[in-house]
């Protein structure tokens, strides 16, 4: 008796199914067709860049910043359009971008290093399209798969420099993720920053970094955020992670926060500038801006490296340029982006050392990460062949240039001077 | 009281006919579906556009079919995994964890072969496939047993040791996938190494062989409690522990035994996800997000009543929900989680229909029933 | 529909009014008529238009096989059941009961067969639970001097913080009672009392029921299958048969003779034949056999006995000393702590349930539908429950349900199964009916040693007679039986041998041709005798 | 160390609040293993209408009310309509983790309300933790109320014939338990980590669900499983604090939910058992049908 229902039941959830697919199927064609614009004929011409989003849009740093960039370009450019899916996961990554393609996607950009590989499959399959996927370690290219990701760190070292400044206890923490060469050649960028603040001081400061284990775990963030506030006495706090936690903490404990990623107070109007004395913005839209050209250009042999710092940047529709990265805060950027309440605590000196080494990066001129020596901290993370140099030892002299594949993918010590809490 | 208005009355059903089951099941859907109107609705979309975009990708669109199919096969693992030890009175709250266990499981077995990422040398590469098959259900059987073995012998509440053992893998895996843990993907990004390209399964429509596998046991499942010694044994145990030990059914053997094969299911689920569908290669950064998805498994489960051939397009529905209900929100531009919402709601409302499997409404008319009106004071 | 409300408001303000009515009557005058009660289940009708009264005073008795309606009347009298025709009068005045709640208020007092307590609980927790003025805040030593003050004026004792589960059935009973009383009962509906009592606490209850009647006006009507209490304690006795009164008469003008024609319908023997087998090889050997209870004291002290083929050892007592966990013990369900067991020769100590029922033992459980039977099973699935393991029914681990199924068919048709085929589940049998699958499905594997617990309790007249039957065919089919049974009766009448049991330990191993009935109840309640009869 | 301590008696907080609630809900008899979601759905609800309205007030006592309203859904489907109460509870996990992450997903980010006062340090809601947990402890054992309530779990027919409703009790039960969740919910989102994010309380209802077991539905223990857990949560994020170098951050990750494990392996001993003589309500998780 049990078994005729369920198989009837079965059964009839099979022809439910079916029904629902008739169903839909038959209504397809009764659908309204997408109306197409009647200003826009010329279709051949409009280019239609698809971006993948690893996470969430709405209220994150990193996907936030692609989403921004992909409306920029939108409205920078009459022929550009952007298109997007949210929360893509390892699976979802091919079927999306095909799916996207088959609409008329151009330029497919991943937003996390895992949609590298996927991508860089298909790409031979759609070969008048250009794939672009974001670096953490992984360099491999193809002739239309284009690796691509903005030198934060530059910023990174502006920040590190007015943190430097701010820090009173000579404690500044850093709530991270989990060691990994993008995470560490980004701390590594504040921590130089710092130095060179404290030196110019005569300040002893230390950095403690706690990792959490991954990039969003809001309530760990939190604890941990607390810990090395009232453990390690710290008093200028940032984070590379991706919830707000972190944040929020610096606010309510009333210390120093300094941003990442993106400009939140402008852009999402988190906190104020009585919290957030300094951060800086990624903006994708320069490196996509370069990728849109070259398509549209014909170029069959993109650049498929495109690692781009303040020497880059496009001008946006409202007339302004923004460059790769920068510093910026309540939608002001460079010196001016610090705090007005911060502002009157930062000797005159470091808001100079910013502002100059701020313009001699955009001029292309100066480089933090070339002018000084990487010694390492003994710490860090090891790789495949690639063991953590000794405390100490010198891995690259001061002014001389290191190369990307370095910074890329080997990069993976801590610089010497930095606590990194277990 | 029944005095003079017309009363609904609850009967409880002594038998219920599968097609009358069945159409239960789809009025469920059907009310879920109308219920979640209200969401689209309320965001300004018109539902038909909605479900009609919905249905269409997660079954009818060359790009959605596969994701969908991957799900399927993924939740319709997680569901037998459930189903076993359902059936055996023992609710698997693990299957995330099991499964999280199974995938490390495949990739133990390609570092201790030494393919952290290059080929296979001298080993065929389809005897690395069933080891890493084999691992992963291994591997998730163990994990599961855990939580049998202690019911059966402690009795502790199964419930609770599943969701403790689920904690604990989730935070293994990260162990071993990050900062010089031994999956550890060379750029130490978060994720696994990469699987060598020559190891990846044959696929069908961008869809891995295990496929197959899941539908067999699946179809293996339904007959091992119908018609087996074992099934008969588990089903008594289920329906009523003090008879069937009475009758010589072991209780530690059979909660042990159901989580064993339970937890295969869910493991096997990890080499399906990470070693074999296309795109994936390796313990994926978001590994939580399949940990989450498993917990379907439970819904389908319950859905299908314990019966793995009902979960089969349960399992396939919910498949499509999952991709579909995502697709919505990007297609439509509605805000994040509408796919998780749609589930929610799903969810719900069979929860309140399982009630008309038990009982049928009456509608009974007092004046009939009661000439005498009894007032009697 | 605005005048049947207005009634309604109207009646329980009557309930309100009529509140302690009762102890202003005097004896023997009617204190509560049920007129015409109806009562339909989906597909029965369980109480077919009875009318009942209870007068002041009297003990009255409510005879009935099992399915007769006596428990559903007792329900509808005590609001736990709302009739679907008919009317109950309390003093004359029409009330209607829509909970327990309304009876109770009334001063109806109800002491269930299966005990309504919580175990868990204080005897003081259970006897206030739901009482009106136990106040928000619990005073339970005020709560405990208006109890012992109960206890006092009818001379009973009891550990008052001691929890449910530690007591005997008997003191359990008397909470209940207790309970009854200490919410002001007037009206006392008591099921089945004097089932799991030992004699020596049944003549106890019987005393006290009499006193209360007579000193208190706490009115009895005694729900039994035991014609001889009826006989001797009762006032009057309605007799019920498939719902409907039968008689109602003066107990004085019965004979047990009498009831028991009018409950059966037709004249029952109650002797059954005992028939003596030649004695044979013993079967089953226990020796120093130890058992631990759940709660982890010693329930099976040190015991040793055998039974041999073809004879049935009657083990009486009262429930709760031991004979469950030495029941389970030897099925195989329960560690134990020390001893051994032999059947035929075969060292079963440590062999496992399964094992057991492949060696020969059959057990047919106490509990019929926890533990004898699996509710939601059908009838052929139910038979699998002692056959799945049989390779006769089952290849290379693929059961043959075809064949169960065959099976199933006879032993339905065999054992007089009552059902509309053996596709419903087990749980639509009743009591009798299911007690005959489970005895037809272990009885069939030919057991060369039976175990039998309890087999007749709750069961009617006639049910009782064929399953007593059915043991001493499997006796004369050279099997040996071990009987447990509170029904010394049963005992009786049934065993070769007779071994009363206490606190885990027999009192001895009587013939049971040879030894009186009250010496072995007396053994029952624990006092040690001599072969004479006389206390030692 | 003290503010470590602060913190692991803060997150204790929560963990008690939504557990007592789950207590309280077993002692009657049902089981909600929705915890989760109940908890989402006043943290999210509670964090919208603080962040919209400007008042925390408005917003505990919105999440207040979801929890009860949730509650009243699992006690409709388990009372009421008699189904399994696994299934039932599954299913809020599941509509609370599904339809919060979409209602809330537009605001995302920090609350934006000057921070709920201190008292001594700590945060208020620990007092009333401690308060209800002192609260629920008199009502089970000492009043007639909790006499009630324990007997409808341990049997609702007793129970019922005793003239207790068990219906109402029952239903008064499941919603002051969903009042609590949903209280713990909002003393998550808007006092402990007042930001909201994806799926934020991240299997906090399951730890508490875990609890109540380990409590062996005792007030007086939940509690101090609740301390443990939180201090074991806190070490276990900080190591460095109390044991540097002993392993992996991601190993101590797991050092609660192992010794929750162990501790109720232990506690499922016989020699447990019998010495501390656990009572788990004998009816917890069974429907109830009246009959007749």
């Amino acid at each position: 008796m049990h078994r005729q229902n369920s198989v009837s039941r079965l059964f009839l959830i099979t022809i439910l199914l079916v029904v629902m697919g008739m169903l839909t199927t038959m209504c397809a064609p009764a659908a309204e067709p997408e109306p197409e614009e009647p200003g826009e004929a010329q279709v051949d011409e409009t280019i239609t860049l698809a971006i993948e989003h690893f996470s969430v849009i709405e209220g994150t740093t990193w996907s936030g910043a692609h989403d921004r960039a992909g409306k920029r370009l939108e409205e920078a450019y009459e022929n550009v359009e952007y298109v997007f899916r949210e929360e893509v996961g390892p699976d979802l990554t091919v079927p999306y971008a095909e799916e996207m393609i088959s609409d008329g996607a151009d330029i497919v950009i991943g937003n996390a290093e895992f949609m590298g590989l996927p991508l860089q499959e298909i790409a031979e399959k759609y070969p008048d399209v250009y794939f672009g996927s974001i670096i953490a370690s992984d360099l491999t290219t193809k002739q239309n798969f284009i690796r691509l990701f903005p030198r934060q760190y530059q910023a990174l070292y502006l920040e590190g420099l007015v943190a430097a400044a701010l820090t009173e206890t000579g404690s500044i923490g850093i709530v991270s993720a989990f060691p990994s060469v993008q995470v560490i050649r980004r701390q590594n960028g504040f921590i130089l920053g710092v130095q060179d603040g404290a030196e110019l001081l005569g300040k002893e400061i230390d950095i403690y970094v706690k990792y959490v284990g991954d990039w969003y775990l809001p309530t760990e963030e939190r604890d941990i955020a607390e810990t090395l506030i009232t453990q390690y006495n710290v008093d200028v706090l940032t984070q590379q992670t991706d919830s707000g936690s972190p944040l929020d903490v610096a606010t309510e404990q009333g210390i120093w926060f300094v941003g990442k990623d993106m400009d939140i107070v402008g852009f999402y109007g988190w906190s104020d500038t009585e919290t957030v004395a300094i951060s800086f913005d990624t903006r994708w839209e320069v490196l996509y801006d370069q990728m849109i050209k070259e398509f549209v250009g014909g170029v069959e042999n993109p650049e498929t490296i495109l690692y781009l710092g303040m020497e880059s940047s496009m001008t946006l529709a409202d007339g302004t340029e923004v460059y790769t990265v920068d510093i910026m805060n309540d939608n002001k950027v460079g010196v001016d982006a610090i705090s007005p309440s911060a502002l009157p605590l930062i000797p005159q000196e470091i808001v100079d050392m910013v502002d100059q080494a701020r313009e001699e990066m955009i001029a292309g001129t100066w480089d933090p990460f070339t002018a000084h020596a990487f010694v390492s901290n003994g710490t860090g993370l090891a790789l495949e062949g690639l063991p953590i140099p000794d405390a100490g030892t010198v891995v690259k002299e001061a002014d001389v240039v290191p190369t990307n594949e370095f910074l890329l993918s080997e990069f993976a010590f801590d610089l010497e001077g930095v606590t990194i809490l277990e | 009281m029944r005095i003079g208005r017309p009363t609904l009355k609850l009967q409880k059903r002594v038998y219920l006919s599968g097609w009358r089951a069945a159409s239960i099941s789809i009025l469920a859907i059907l009310v879920a579906l109308l219920l979640f109107s209200l969401i689209f609705l309320l965001a300004g979309i018109n539902p038909l556009t909605a479900y009609e975009e919905i249905f269409s990708y997660a079954f009818d669109n060359p790009f959605g079919l596969p994701i969908t199919l991957n799900r399927f096969v993924f939740l319709l693992l997680c569901t037998c995994a459930f189903i076993l030890p359902y059936k055996a009175g023992l609710w698997n709250i693990g299957m995330t964890g099991q499964f999280y266990i199974g995938s490390l499981a495949v990739y133990g077995v390609l570092l201790g072969l030494g393919f952290r990422g290059s080929e296979p040398v001298n080993i065929a590469p389809g005897f690395v496939i069933l080891l890493m098959v084999a691992a992963s259900m291994v591997s998730g059987a163990l994990y599961g047993a855990i939580a049998g073995f202690f019911k059966g012998k402690l009795n502790t509440n199964e419930i609770v040791v599943t969701m403790m053992l689920n904690f604990i893998a989730f935070w293994l895996v990260s162990y071993m996938i990050k900062e010089g843990g031994p999956f550890m993907n060379p750029g130490g990004r978060g994720e696994s190494f990469e699987m060598a390209a020559s190891l990846r399964p044959p696929t069908f429509f961008n869809v891995p062989f295990t496929i197959f596998l899941a539908l067999g046991f699946a179809f293996l499942l339904y007959f091992l409690l119908k018609r087996t010694k074992l099934g008969y044994q588990i089903r008594a145990f289920g329906l009523n522990p003090t008879a069937a030990e009475y009758a010589g059914v072991n209780h530690v053997s059979i909660p042990v035994l159901v989580f064993l094969l339970g937890g295969a299911l869910a493991g096997l689920a990890g080499y399906h996800y990470f070693a074999a569908v296309p795109g994936v290669f390796k313990i994926a950064r978001n590994y939580a997000f399949f940990g989450d998805l498993a917990f379907y498994g439970i819904i389908c489960g319950l859905i299908s009543q314990g019966n793995p051939l009902a979960s089969i397009p349960v399992a396939f529905l919910f498949g499509g929900m999952s991709v579909g209900g995502r697709y919505v929100q990007g297609k439509l531009g509605m805000s994040f989680g509408v796919d998780f919402a749609l589930m929610g709601v799903l969810m719900i409302t069979l929860v309140a229909f399982q009630f008309f499997y038990r009982y049928r409404v009456v509608f009974s008319n007092p004046q009939k029933e009661n000439p005498d009106a009894r007032i009697l004071d | 529909m605005q005048q049947e409300q207005t009634n309604n408001g109207g009646r329980s303000r009557a309930n309100q009014t009529r509140k302690g009515m009762l102890t202003n009557l005097q004896r023997g005058e009617t204190l509560l008529e049920a007129r015409g009660i109806t009562k339909r289940f989906p597909g029965v009708t369980a109480n077919d238009a009875i009318d009942f009264s209870i007068r002041a005073g009297e003990i009255h008795a409510v005879l009935g096989e099992n399915g007769a309606g006596k428990t559903t009347l007792m329900k509808i009298l005590f609001g736990q059941y709302q009739p679907d025709e008919g009317q109950i009068f309390i003093a004359g005045q029409p009330v209607d009961f829509k909970s327990p709640l309304d009876a109770i208020e009334l001063g109806i007092g109800m002491v269930h067969q299966h005990r309504k307590l919580i175990p868990a609980h204080t005897v003081i927790e259970n006897i206030i639970l739901g009482h009106p003025n136990a106040g928000a805040v619990l005073n339970l030593s005020r709560a405990e001097d208006e109890v012992n003050r109960l206890c006092e004026k009818y001379d009973f004792s009891l550990d008052l913080r001691a929890k449910v589960w530690q007591l005997s059935e008997g003191e359990k009973q008397l909470v209940e009672i207790l309970k009854a009383l200490y919410r002001g009962a007037e009206i006392l509906i008591m099921d089945e009392p004097s089932s799991a009592l030992t004699p020596v606490e049944t003549e106890k209850l019987l005393d006290s029921i009499q006193a209360m009647a007579e000193s208190d006006l706490a009115i009895v009507p005694f729900i039994t299958h035991k014609l001889p209490i009826v006989l001797r304690i009762s006032d009057r006795v309605t007799v019920l048969r498939r719902g409907k009164v039968v008689s109602c008469i003066d107990t004085r003008d019965a004979t047990e003779k009498s009831l028991a024609k009018e409950m059966v319908g037709r004249e029952v023997l109650f002797r059954v034949e005992r028939t003596k087998i030649e004695r044979g090889a013993p079967i089953l050997e226990v020796e120093n056999l130890s058992v631990r209870s759940d709660k982890g004291f010693i329930a099976v002290d040190q015991l040793s006995f055998s039974i041999h083929e073809g004879e049935i050892l009657g083990v009486a007592g009262i429930s709760g000393n031991g004979q469950r966990e030495l029941v389970e013990a030897l099925a195989g369900l329960r560690k134990i702590e020390g001893g051994k067991i032999t059947l035929e020769g075969q060292d079963i100590t440590y062999a496992n349930a399964l094992h057991r029922w492949q060696a020969g033992v059959g057990y047919i459980p106490a509990d019929r539908i926890a533990m004898g039977s699996i509710g939601d099973f059908n009838l052929v699935e139910n038979t699998a429950m002692n056959y799945y393991f049989d390779e006769a029914f089952s290849k290379r681990g693929i059961l043959d349900f075809k064949q169960i199924r065959e099976l199933t068919t006879e032993l339905v048709e065999e054992y007089d199964v009552a059902t509309p085929g053996v596709d419903v589940k087990a749980r639509t049998l009743s009591g009798g009916n299911l007690q005959k699958l489970i005895l037809a499905r272990v009885l069939s594997r030919k057991p060369r040693l039976v175990i039998v617990d309890l087999p007749t309790q709750g069961l009617d007249v006639g049910a009782t007679e064929f399953v007593r039957n059915k043991l001493v065919e499997a006796k004369q089919g050279r099997a040996s039986v071990l009987l447990i049974s509170e029904d010394l009766d049963e005992i009786m009448s049934l065993s070769d041998w007779v071994a009363p049991i206490y606190e885990g330990r027999f009192m001895g191993k009587l013939p049971a041709d040879s030894t009186p009935r009250e010496v072995v109840g007396a053994m029952m309640a624990g006092i040690e005798l001599d072969k004479q009869g006389a206390a030692t | 160390m003290q503010e470590f301590l602060i913190r692991s008696l803060d997150a204790s907080t929560i963990f008690t609040i939504a557990a007592l609630g789950e207590l309280i809900g077993q002692r009657s008899g049902i089981l909600n293993v929705g915890v989760e979601g109940v908890m989402l759905f006043g943290a999210t609800l509670g964090f919208i209408t603080a962040t919209t309205t400007g008042s925390y007030m408005l917003g505990f006592l919105l999440a207040i009310a979801i929890g009860g309203l949730l509650g009243l859904l699992h006690g409709f489907f388990s009372i009421t309509l008699g189904g399994d109460q696994v299934v039932s509870g599954m299913g809020i996990w599941i509509l609370g983790f599904g339809l919060t992450t979409y209602i809330g997903s537009p605001f995302a980010g920090p609350l934006g309300l000057p921070r709920i006062p201190s008292v001594f340090g700590l945060s208020p809601f620990f007092f009333l933790g401690i308060a209800l947990t002192a609260i629920v402890w008199f009502v089970l054992s000492r009043t007639n109320l909790g006499l009630r309530i324990r007997s409808v779990g341990e049997n609702p027919v007793v129970a019922e014939v005793s003239g207790i409703s068990v219906t109402k009790t029952r239903y008064l039960c499941v919603v002051t338990a969903g009042m609590f969740m949903g209280l713990a919910g909002a003393i998550f989102s808007l006092d402990y980590n007042p930001v909201w994010a994806y799926n934020f309380v991240m299997g906090w209802g399951f730890i508490a669900l875990a609890l109540v077991f380990f409590s062996m539905w005792n007030p007086i223990i939940l509690i101090g499983g609740s301390l443990l857990f939180g201090s074991l949560w806190q070490v276990s994020l900080n190591p460095q604090l109390l044991l540097p170098d002993l392993m992996s951050r991601y190993i101590w990750r797991t050092v609660p939910f192992t010794i929750t494990l162990v501790m109720l392996l232990l506690m499922s001993t016989r020699w447990f058992r019998t010495k501390w003589g656990a009572t788990k309500p004998e009816a917890l998780g069974q429907a109830y049908v009246k009959e007749g």
